[in-house]
């Protein structure tokens, strides 16, 4: 098993979401982080000096998948993530030793 | 607002008014005023409003301004400043500066004759006014207490609270008093005497905050990180809030002003609200034209500077004057609180100095401009007497001295004795948990 | 709230009411109305409550219901508004709204008499009343401010910030100004005549918001993500907070418009506040029933539903009339908030015509139910008088006319012009940054 | 406050009057009183400002010492109680409370012949005031919203919504509506006969409000993770943007008192101020030493408890007694928050009984030491009437006695029925999306 | 050394750490997340049409443990974050290639 | 390629960026945690009864870089986010078996 991991544009998640249904997956998770990168924030004005705002809010998605599903599951991200401008993010795999769903106690790819 | 002398004779009619047939209105009678309830009940009112303006007014529009680690720390400033200061007040404070005071210092500091407020009886009136000492006493006060906690905004993020309120002390009974006193003090007060305008407070309040606080950052130095860190505002709907209500609170602030509840009052709210929507809008436009996008900060910090600059001309000018004392506070204090801070390259954390200090010197100025005879007694500038811009110079001039003199020397005072500031890990660290040990989650 | 012609003579009695030995009241002197201070002292405090219904009011009711993307933008727009109708009102909207007009248009528009308040004077007093024109004009400037600051709930989360000042300067002056006229225009407005009630704004402030909001939403459309994204509202505690804040201020609206501290003002707060109480209970009683969890947004909802229903009414009826105005109200609003709007499947974001226009018809109809002779001098139906009913439908049929056609125009001509809707990016992104640059953090 | 019996003649003079040449001040003539507009202006306000005690005050106050998943719960229960007692008030509670009962009961209860308010006409004014009985029973009706309020500080993050709304009904009736009539009722209350003096409610509202508290969070039982989980605030701006709120608000309460807008109504305000500003020094000070860090939570509870204790003796004591009453109630209900519970063992959650409970005994007892006849009519221990220290134990015993057993027996009646707690998955869920189906993003 | 990942119903975070610290446990990291999956959160019913809310709060817990360890830490995991009602979460574990605690600058097995 | 992954004190994010743009580091992405370790937060005095609160806020920095710079990168955080006292946090190091940069498609490597 893999677990992908994508650092997105926040406002695509739903789009990336719903790009990843169709494949099959029926779960994932998220949160909200802050990402440094090559694209640079806005300036402040006010109540501080003028410089560049280095952490831009971002979104990681965390989905775990099959070892068969994982090339499917990163290129539909891409696509569904992509807007072409700088700060579309990345996305990272890992290797997965094991997976359990909690409420039955299964394993592996059962537990996806 | 110690200017208003006619004396409405309210409730209790004597009975040689009655006998006066056609005497329509009781303001030729001369006698000792007598309390008036319903001037009583608007001063009362206003005192919870100009209260409401520090807590939770001014507590939230600087809280809203700072970063997430120092949004309590800041709320805690405004509110133990309002203790604090109530304290001194009845103390000591009321008595220093609106007492007559004796001999030489006379024009500048009032005498101890209301110590504890001692004499202040349940049935006293405020000298030259319809309503109880009590009232006046506290209406008063809430002036007093929100001038120390406007400057904070020059401090932020870094003074120490034990040097904060060490400070407040001090900076209460040696630059407060006096210059309410010099303004205010019916009898004795050296610029009222001189005949320079102030309403509510432009220079007593906005001018003096303004200035300490220049001096306060002068003196405390540059936040770590500026210039090259974020100082985002971490909930500026905090600040959104806060300016609200210091919007409302300011008609307590202006109208309460006149000290009775008559058209003077109307006027004053009138034009305090034009002043702050054209400033709001003055400085939304310029913001949008050149920076591309009008921010709610921009439209807040306007309409704040819009009711800094109209407080010393509420009550002397009409609406018009109102309008263009808004568009102007608006434009420059924009400029105050960009242009003028880079250029210095002081750091006024939330800008006490760039809104109140250049907000209260435009207002006071054009006090002198568009003073109204019409409206309080007092023509200015368009009406043919030039004089009063001047006598509104040198009252700016006089208050600008005095605090930043007395200010320095008390920082500097408490720099080696307290120290001023916080250490570079408490300060990285953040105010709220390493001076108060609370966090917000 | 302008019907009110019997004039309390207050504090300066004339020589020849004192010699009229046993006369109790002042109000059988017809000499010209004088400066009350009293009535001054509670019309200056009202307008305060009405201004802090907007901001902070109103601001944090809507902002509460938000996305956290749109928190900012959402307090961002009653803020501006709030800045831009103060300019408007006193430069030209309170002339075309309070002053008689000419001719054949005096029934729907005043004139150009007081435009930038000039003639406003000093002493100047409202017609009609005894407080002066100065407290009167803001006062109604308040309700000005917070009419078009309600219609935008329905566009929340899509409309540009350009479109809605542009929306706002034209709605003001060509459905705002002409309502407020033929409603409230002592001499010459057209309902007022017919003796259509409004005692404090039913028809004028919600059903002309809700319509007008009603058709925004219609023209402008649905947000993206309506109906399968979760618009769950971010920050409820802000809803929370502003509803609080609405009803407190609410005095200042309905016992305000009485334009007098009497026993009539009395009377429209107790039945303000039943009413209040009473459909905040019935909404969540309901909600509990057919849902099973009571929510704060319903309670918060309710209250607001009942504010917005005893508006016309308070002023005319008595406490059991209100309380039954209240309980009817929160039953029908939660209707016009879940029911309706699914079943014609607009999407009225934060449900300004579910609440205010649905609200301020039942309201409107139901004073004339319920009006009470005792207590407004015009009885209703269950007093006999069926005809007020039908009356008040009349008024209510007018103003929605009215408002839905001009409002058609002009969103139309704005939606030509600047285009009224965000981009999808910026939609998505979130108005905060894509509008105003700021992030709430 | 039912105690102010002299009554100002107010506008309408008789004729009488006028033509008694030299009476200045109308006191002397006792015809049936008459409306006084002032007085009325000042009641309308001063309910206005009571109301936002509750909401948005205490609920916020509230709201920002629980944890993030109750927040929501926390400000609904302030919500709804404040809509629940508006209409119990209106229906059936201000007659139990405030006529004058028949027989046996009357030192108790009142009757059923203002029950819906019938018999309030527009123009009936409140007995032994000026004021109009509308007004009245607003003012009042808005110290039996925060009352149930205030206890539920004690059962927070684990009581029912059900079983909150059920035992407020019966508390009002049974607990609230026979103490403030024992109190104030001014004809017939058994305490306000007996001499015990409480202006504005340290027997009613805040000593009630902490008995009922604790007594219910001994038989509610600890909430799950106590002494182990961490109980941390989530968000403290709110609780002092609460405590401000409430700071603000208890000008109405304590000042508005008075009934009337004059120089004791001043003198309570200043007294007001002073032990609020001084209590939140002195907790400070204290929390500074023990603790090594001064807290903003300690802040504002200190006011808060300064505030408390000073209710029941604004309206009876001179500026100084207020400044040492504030300071030592921060220092007593520091203790009460802290060595006390801790000592006792029980989870009075947010302190009502801490600080109200304890706040309002500690300030009952001083309005016997320090009531000076010059304020208040009557003087106390400290101008030579021991007695009266005693009557105020009889007071606050009475209080406690009647208070704890009516309410033990409503909590087992409810816990009994409906159940008090919500079950364990629910508490550790939240209340907020448990109870409510919401959730604060 | 493995690097537990569990997303769990966030209720029961206190009770997770409980299980955890018998078994030598001494440091964990946790935060807020939010997820998708078959549990469906609750209906909108104002200021939005009525829909299932996709994304339900949930709180991530990372802990680095040796490798005997893992299975241990696995199990005590799903006993103690069990409910039996769906949205109770999964457990991925993953191989640790190196750890090293910042103050002491050890590494491995020693920085846990 | 390895993922680092750095549990740090908040305050410290600023001096462990800077000290990783040296080693060309173009991008990292950072979020809020809460702690549990050997470090005890301070103790509640109002409002509940006194305990040591066992959550403190923490930062995560996951950082995604080239096998070669790995060590050094790992070796930069310990040195810029040390204080030498408890709590300072923990570093972790994981495979990747991918990386993706979503703007460009660019894989591994070149991704970073
Ligand atoms: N080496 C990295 N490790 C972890 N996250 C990274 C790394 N580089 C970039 N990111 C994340 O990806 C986001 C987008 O990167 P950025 O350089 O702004 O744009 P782009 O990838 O389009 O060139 C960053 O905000 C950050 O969150
Ligand atoms: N494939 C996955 N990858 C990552 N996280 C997942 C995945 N599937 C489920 N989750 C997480 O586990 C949580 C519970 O999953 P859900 O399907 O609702 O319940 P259950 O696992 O009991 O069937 C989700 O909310 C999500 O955070
Ligand atoms: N085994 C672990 N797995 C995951 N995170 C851990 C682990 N041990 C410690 N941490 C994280 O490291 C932080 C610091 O650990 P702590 O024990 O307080 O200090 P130190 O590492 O200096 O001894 C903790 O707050 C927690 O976030």
């Amino acid at each position: 098993m893999k677990l992908v991991m994508a650092i997105i544009k926040p406002f695509k998640l739903e789009d990336v979401r719903q790009a990843l249904t169709p494949l099959g997956i029926q779960g994932l998770t998220a949160s909200e982080v802050k990402g440094y990168g090559r694209q640079k924030g806005q300036t402040e004005i006010y109540r501080g000096a003028e410089y560049n705002v280095s952490f831009l809010p971002k979104v990681k998605i965390e989905v775990a998948v099959s070892d068969d599903l994982a090339a499917r599951v990163v290129e539909a991200i891409q696509t569904s993530a992509h807007t072409g401008k700088i700060g579309d993010g990345k996305i990272f795999v890992f290797d997965l030793v094991n997976a359990m769903r909690i409420r039955t106690g299964e394993t592996n790819d059962e537990a996806l | 607002m110690k200017l208003n002398r006619s004396v409405a004779a309210g409730i209790a009619l004597t009975a040689g008014l009655c006998l006066t047939a056609g005497a329509a209105m009781a303001q030729s009678a001369t006698p000792a005023p007598v309390l008036n309830k319903a001037d009583t009940a608007w001063m009362l009112v206003s005192t919870a409003l100009v209260l409401m303006m520090t807590i939770p007014g001014l507590a939230l529009f600087y809280a809203g301004m700072v970063r997430k680690k120092n949004i309590l720390a800041t709320l805690m400033q405004s509110f133990s400043i309002t203790a604090l200061v109530t304290v001194l007040w009845g103390v000591i404070g009321y008595s220093l500066a609106f007492t007559d005071g004796h001999g030489a210092t006379a024009p500048f500091f009032g005498d101890f004759s209301r110590v504890l407020l001692f004499g202040m009886g349940k049935d006293t009136l405020a000298p030259g006014t319809t309503i109880p000492e009590s009232v006046f006493m506290m209406y008063q006060m809430t002036f007093a207490i929100i001038t120390p906690a406007l400057l904070v905004g020059s401090l932020a993020d870094r003074i120490k609270f034990s040097a904060l309120m060490a400070f407040v002390t001090g900076w209460l009974l040696l630059v407060y008093a006096p210059i309410a006193h010099m303004v205010w003090a019916a009898n004795t007060g050296l610029l009222g005497k001189w005949g320079v305008l102030d309403f509510a407070g432009g220079t007593v309040v906005h001018i003096n905050s303004g200035v300490a606080g220049l001096v306060g950052c002068l003196i405390v130095g540059k936040r770590k990180g500026f210039g090259t860190e974020s100082f985002a505002p971490a909930n500026l709907s905090y600040a959104l809030i806060g300016a609200s209500l210091l919007w409302v609170g300011w008609f307590g602030f202006n109208a309460g002003s006149a000290m009775t509840a008559d058209g003077r009052a109307g006027m004053a709210m009138t034009v305090t609200q034009l002043a702050a929507g054209a400033a709001a809008v003055s400085w939304i436009a310029i913001e949008w034209l050149i920076r591309k996008k009008p921010s709610a900060l921009g439209a807040a910090s306007g309409a704040v500077a819009g009711l800094v600059a109209i407080t010393p001309a509420s009550g002397y000018v009409a609406p018009a004057g109102g309008l263009v004392i808004g568009l102007v506070a608006g434009a420059v204090c924009f400029w105050g609180a960009t242009g003028l801070k880079h250029m210095m390259g002081y750091d006024d954390s939330l800008d006490s100095f760039g809104v109140h200090g250049v907000g209260g010197i435009v207002g006071a100025l054009l006090t002198g401009v568009f003073a109204d005879k019409e409206i309080g007694g007092t023509p200015g500038l368009l009406q043919g007497h030039p004089g009063q811009v001047l006598l509104q110079a040198e009252g700016v001039m006089v208050t600008i001295v005095w605090c930043a003199v007395v200010s320095f020397l008390l920082y500097k005072l408490i720099d080696k004795t307290i120290g001023l500031r916080v250490s570079v890990e408490e300060e990285i660290e953040g105010l709220d948990y390493s001076l108060h040990g609370e966090i917000l989650h």
